[in-house]
């Protein structure tokens, strides 16, 4: 049974990294807090229930299309959204940061109502998703494999991008240090356009799978992003592999904690988020 | 310096602004004041009240009305937040006289609003809400409830899991006041009826928790003989969902609370046998009334049916009128007296109030959900109709729960 | 609050011992020792990344050295945090003229006479009235007047460099440490602000350790001076004696003699 | 902006006679209003101290607080929890609530101090989110989700009228106790290490604990609003100490312009009059706040609390 947990927790910390990938890998790029991800996810989720019936309904591939549509008609949302105010203020200080991304979360709850509603609604999955690998008692279900398996598709490629070609290189000096890429002749303004399209399109797959996994309702961008925020800050902020293993650890204290302490497993992760702060600041004024 | 505190002009200037916007209207005839969550969490669901009680509303005052006038209806807004449904109260009472006030949802506003009107001495009739605190616990002569509250749907859920004879139980309850309440006496009153059955886990997701799988595996390690999840909305909805893959219905059963807007929202997403729960399902009400309602609904909306939060309503504007015309006056007193003097003929059958607790004795229905080839969506089938009389709780628990709430 | 030096006292104003910093791989300060006496004007030089700054940093409480002692006055300083070594008497400036730059340039010297009072707390505002004459004395100090109720981000590099001094002046120190005071300045405001910073400092007794990279103002300014290279001091004497040390020519000064 | 700043200590007294004529302007809006409107007015007064409180953070001391609903529930937790659970007289809820705040800023300050900038303000966040989710799950304590209500008359018992005089009076003088301290050498001291605590530390003061005394005073009198608005309800559910006050604080803050005092109080103003009056005409009104928040940063990042000061500038020009 436990190892049924541990393997279910594992599954969900999966998603949670696709969550939050993108959250990371801004904020480690252009410091930015992008508090619109949750928003960004929220859209993903919307979108992909309004378009995967006019894209060949009921089979994985026309579904698949629709997930991978919306997150890039999402990453050109967030594209624009950086192009035309976010770019402004990355010189100003970051209190306008959170007032831009702030405004973007009003904004984009309020058209979500607009355009779709109060009510929950949900994707409808292929049948060919639905089921699941039985393995004696374990069970695991396609479509959270699926998920799984973009997780690590993300994580491997993120990661690939980043170690060998040259934009990676350049992401990686700009995580490091912002100067750097200055110096290396290259464009910042670019590379953080860049980054913060591809977190925005991450949100927008997470959200689209999330639309045929769950129900969804205009609350949910308040819910994923301090969901995001745990995972991003447990991890490190600007740290995707830290995120991985913050987001694998939540899911795992989640799947085991409903079984010993029921009540208190989210009180048990924001414990965990604020000793990994304290703990972090107290290591680095030791240096 | 005459700059030092600049915002205070504006400050002034800007309150005297709305000061003009809004003022106090007199009308003759019984004045309803409706709060509720048109907007906020609550929307979703009780748009289908608002619409049928304006049905209800529209065919008393064609009637002739109640008092020798017609009834007007006051809409608030209160975006399914206490505060703001508190205020939006008082202002009913203050500014607009209400006789009386009815709708409320969430039982936080439900919460917020109770006091207010014992303060105000405004009799409240609760159309949506479903927490038993504020009739029992801090119940007091002005407050109405018109639907099986969780005490009595914590009854019928055992009497109906004793009826089937299920033995190994997990609870699946929302980690809140109705959640928590209703899985508690599920359980004591299994127990009694049952004394074979176990609860063998007890899982506590968080409200607005939608991954539920790892609850699912959970429960299913103990291969029970029913899951009972006392869940709404998304929380049902993802629950069903996930749990597909799961063979979940396969390998055990599922008792959860599924209002008509699931089926709605979820569509052919609801398998077939789920047991579900209700408190006021269109397509299983008998009574000729009823029939009538949902086609003037119908009618009236596009062919969209009510949920169950429409046929509360709109049984709320009946036990009002009917229960203003005995009484003979708005006076609340006299209101009371006459409500449980009367029987009510609602949509869900011939209702009683007792004067204990001011509780209706309004029936929970529990069915097996079925595609059937009437409505566009699953909805529940060999509905067994529980009764209220058998889940009121008697008055010494009721006297208990009062004085335990004092200390 | 300020430790002024006992006179006839015998222990310099700063005595630095087998200092080491280390950033990671990198060795910035790598066993330095320092002497200097009370009233004495001292120099360091040398150049980028020699670990003038980090030195700095180090005697300011910015960083905490790896290894080392540094008396100041005779006390030594362990692990003390910037705002507790300021306490001691020592006031710095930095490379990059930090000063409150949402403020007017009288707020910021208001402030500094707050803080030279070695209080923080306190809500009496007339004390903040009471400090205003001396704010004003000391922006005339530094000849800042003329934009005193100017917000700093409006003024001229030169002059927040100015206010920067005038700043640290107006919380009493002893030991003055100045990091580039003369960065990125015209040549003229250059000479302007050295011969400021000297007449201030004779008249007041203050002992001066600044870090600079104009070679002439150093040797126009130091009684004294000190080389560092790599981490280590590479030489120190007088300014004749650093000028005639041939090593120094070659690696540092490179022919400017 | 920040025209107390540029123009030196010569605007840091209390102008009276302005005080005076807002106060007898409210009073009498107050006198003259229907329910409906004076329940607005007691909103904005009610907000304008929370969000001020906030602005102490925001604008003066450097720290942001994404859980700032915290401090301002808790005084509403505090009143209800002393009269309720304990059996307290009003008199000393009322003393309580703001006191738990302070107790709970001095708490999760002192730890959010040791961090600095986003860090520091995810530890509020997390500090918030504990918070919460005890208050929400302590059924015997907090009441739950059901919270605790009927524990004082909504209003005091008093009209709409008399209520918002008490607040009036109360929010006054916290607003004027706020300016003061801001005018104060503490207040200088806070802007000084908000602004940049590394000059301030070379100056000799230290960043944590001044931080600190800003964090608690404005739990304190975060609070304090809390206090009142849980007698003005009559009620306190954990919505007060949730994520949505928090934004609301936040947001008002923005819209009424960093780095000036008055940001609180106009941001309270335009927020609430949003959503009091347009709310009823426009369900989509925060679609208009985050419209508003757009143009204040391409616009007018003083927000309207620098509008204000630019017109009143321009009409002071034209006059003079």
């Amino acid at each position: 049974m436990i190892i049924v947990q541990v393997l279910q927790g594992l599954m969900e910390g999966v998603f949670l990294f696709l969550i939050a990938s993108g959250l990371t890998l801004i904020f480690g790029v252009s410091r930015i807090v992008n508090f619109a991800h949750g928003s960004f996810y929220m859209l993903g989720a919307f979108l992909t229930y309004q378009i995967h019936p006019w894209i060949a309904a009921g089979t994985p591939g026309g579904f698949f299309t629709s997930i991978l549509l919306c997150g890039v008609l999402v990453a050109l949302i967030g594209l624009a959204f950086e192009l035309v105010f976010l770019r402004r203020v990355y010189h100003a200080e970051e209190l306008m940061q959170l007032v831009l991304t702030l405004a973007a979360v009003l904004i984009v709850r309020d058209l979500t109502k607009f355009f779709w509603g109060l009510d929950d609604v949900t994707v409808v999955l292929p049948d060919a998703l639905s089921g699941a690998v039985i393995m004696g008692d374990l069970f695991l279900p396609t479509y959270q494999l699926a998920m799984v398996t973009v997780g690590v598709l993300v994580l491997v490629s993120l990661w690939a991008v980043l170690k060998f070609t040259r934009a990676g290189i350049v992401l990686r000096a700009a995580t490091d240090d912002r100067g750097m890429v200055a110096l290396l002749g290259i464009n910042q303004a670019h590379v953080f356009t860049a980054v913060f399209t591809v977190g925005s399109f991450l949100a927008g797959i997470a959200g689209g799978f999330a639309a045929a996994f769950e129900s969804v309702n205009y609350l949910l961008d308040a819910r994923v992003i301090v969901l995001a925020f745990i995972v991003v800050v447990i991890g490190g902020l600007g740290n995707l592999y830290g995120a991985l293993f913050a987001a694998l650890g939540v899911g795992v204290v989640k799947s085991l904690g409903l079984l010993w302490a029921p009540r208190l497993s989210m009180v048990v992760i924001f414990l965990l988020m604020a000793v990994v702060l304290l703990f972090r600041s107290l290591r680095r004024t030791g240096e | 310096m005459k700059t030092s505190i600049r915002f205070g002009v504006p400050l002034a200037a800007a309150l005297l602004a709305i000061g003009s916007a809004l003022g106090p209207a007199y009308a003759a005839g019984v004045k309803i004041g409706y709060v509720g969550g048109i907007s906020g969490a609550c929307g979703g669901l009780t748009h289908s009240a608002r619409k049928a009680m304006e049905i209800a509303q529209d065919e008393i005052n064609s009637a002739g009305g109640v008092l020798g006038g017609p009834i007007e209806i006051v809409w608030r807004d209160s975006k399914t937040k206490p505060d703001e449904g508190s205020k939006q109260a008082r202002d009913l009472i203050l500014s607009e006289k209400v006789d009386l006030l009815t709708g409320v949802c969430s039982s936080s506003v439900f919460m917020a609003i109770n006091p207010i009107a014992k303060q105000y001495g405004v009799p409240l009739f609760s159309a949506i809400s479903g927490t038993h605190k504020a009739t029992i616990d801090f119940g007091h002569p002005f407050v109405v409830q018109t639907q099986p509250h969780t005490l009595m749907e914590g009854k019928a859920l055992a009497e109906y899991a004793a009826r089937k004879g299920w033995k190994n139980i997990v609870t699946m309850g929302l980690d809140y006041e109705w959640g928590r309440t209703t899985v508690k006496v599920f359980t004591e009153e299994l127990a009694k009826l049952n004394p074979d059955a176990k609860i063998t886990r007890q899982l506590w997701p968080r409200i607005g928790e939608t991954n539920l799988t790892s609850y699912i595996t959970a429960a299913l390690a103990d291969e029970p003989d029913l899951i009972m999840a006392v869940m709404f909305g998304s929380g049902t909805n993802s629950l069903i969902k996930q749990g597909k893959a799961y063979g979940l219905l396969q390998r055990t059963e599922l008792l959860t609370f599924l209002s008509t807007e699931s089926y709605m929202s979820l569509g052919r997403d609801i398998p077939d046998g789920v047991h579900g729960w209700a408190r006021g399902p269109f397509y299983a009400l008998t009574a000729d009334a009823a029939r009538e309602f949902v086609a003037k609904y119908q009618a009236a909306h596009d062919g969209e049916y009510p949920n169950d939060w429409g046929i509360l309503g709109y049984d709320v504007m009946y036990i009002i009128a009917g229960a203003l015309e005995k009484a003979g006056s708005t006076d609340p007193a006299a209101l009371r007296e006459a409500l449980g003097a009367m029987a009510f003929d609602t949509l869900r059958g011939e209702l009683r109030m007792r004067t204990i607790d001011n509780t209706f004795n309004a029936p929970s229905f529990i069915g097996v959900t079925r595609m059937t080839d009437d409505y566009p969506f699953p909805v529940m089938t060999d509905v067994n109709v529980i009764p209220g009389d058998l889940t009121l709780p008697d008055e010494t628990t009721v006297q208990a729960l009062r004085e335990a709430a004092k200390g | 609050m300020t430790a002024a030096p006992a006179p006839g006292n015998a222990a310099a104003a700063l005595e630095v011992r087998g200092l080491v910093k280390r950033f990671g791989q990198f060795v910035a300060l790598d066993g330095v020792d320092l002497r200097v006496a009370p009233r004495e004007v001292r120099a360091v030089i040398g150049p980028n990344g020699a670990g003038k700054t980090t030195l700095i940093n180090v005697l300011g409480g910015q960083l905490v050295a790896d290894r080392g002692t540094v008396e100041v006055h005779g006390r030594r300083l362990g692990r003390q945090h910037p705002h507790q070594v300021a306490k001691l008497g020592v006031g710095r400036t930095f490379q990059i003229s930090s000063t409150f730059r949402r403020m007017t340039v009288l707020d910021n010297m208001l402030y500094a006479h707050h803080a030279g009072g070695g209080r923080w707390f306190g809500l009496d505002a007339a004390r903040l009235r009471r400090l205003r004459e001396p704010a004003i004395a000391g922006l005339e100090t530094i000849g800042l007047t003329h934009c005193a109720d100017q917000v700093v981000d409006d003024v001229s590099h030169g002059d927040r460099k100015r206010l920067e001094f005038g700043m640290v002046l107006a919380t009493r120190p002893t030991l003055l440490l100045l990091d580039e005071p003369t960065a990125g300045m015209g040549l003229g405001e250059r000479q302007e602000l050295i011969e400021l910073v000297l007449s201030v400092a004779r008249e007041r007794g203050l002992t001066l350790v600044f870090v600079e990279h104009d070679i002439d103002a150093v040797f126009r300014a130091a009684e004294s001076i000190t080389v560092m290279a790599l981490g280590r001091v590479f030489a120190e004497g007088t300014p004749d004696e650093i000028a005639g040390n041939a090593e120094v020519q070659e690696i540092y000064l490179g022919g400017r003699r | 902006m920040a025209a107390e700043h540029r123009r030196g200590n010569a605007s840091w007294s209390i102008d009276w006679r302005l005080v005076a004529a807002t106060f007898v302007l409210v009073a009498i809006a107050l006198h003259l209003s229907p329910p409906l409107v004076a329940f607005a007015i007691i909103e904005v007064m009610i907000f304008a101290l929370y969000a001020s409180a906030l602005n102490l953070l925001l604008s003066y001391s450097g720290m942001v607080s994404f859980g700032h609903a915290v401090y301002f529930g808790l005084g509403a937790y505090g009143l209800a929890i002393t009269i309720a659970k304990f059996g307290w007289p009003m008199w000393a809820g009322v003393v309580a609530g703001p006191l738990v705040s302070a107790f709970f800023g001095l708490v999760y300050g002192a730890l959010c101090v040791q961090l600095t900038a986003i860090y520091a303000a995810m530890l509020t966040l997390a500090c918030a989110e504990i918070t919460f989710a005890i208050v929400f799950q302590w059924f015997d304590f907090t009441g739950g989700d059901s919270g605790i209500s009927g524990h004082v008359p909504a209003m005091m018992g008093l009209s709409p009228a008399w209520f918002g005089m008490v607040v009036l009076v109360v929010v006054t003088i916290c607003i004027l106790a706020l300016w003061r301290v801001v005018h104060a050498p503490l207040g200088l001291t806070i802007r000084a290490v908000g602004e940049n605590p590394v000059r301030a530390a070379a100056m000799g003061h230290g960043r944590k604990r001044v931080q600190l005394a800003a964090f608690v005073i404005s739990a304190f009198l975060s609070g304090v609003a809390g206090t009142l608005y849980g007698i003005f309800h009559g009620n306190v559910f954990p919505e007060y100490v949730g994520v949505l006050f928090t934004i609301d604080g936040l947001v008002m803050v923005l819209l009424g312009g960093l780095y000036s005092f008055g940001a609180g109080i106009y941001g309270a103003i335009v927020y609430k009059l949003l959503d009091n009056v347009m709310a009823h005409y426009f369900e989509y009104w925060q679609l208009v706040i985050g419209v508003i928040l757009v143009l204040v940063v391409l616009v007018s990042p003083a927000g309207i609390a620098g509008l204000v000061s630019t017109v009143a500038a321009r009409l002071r020009g034209r006059a003079g």
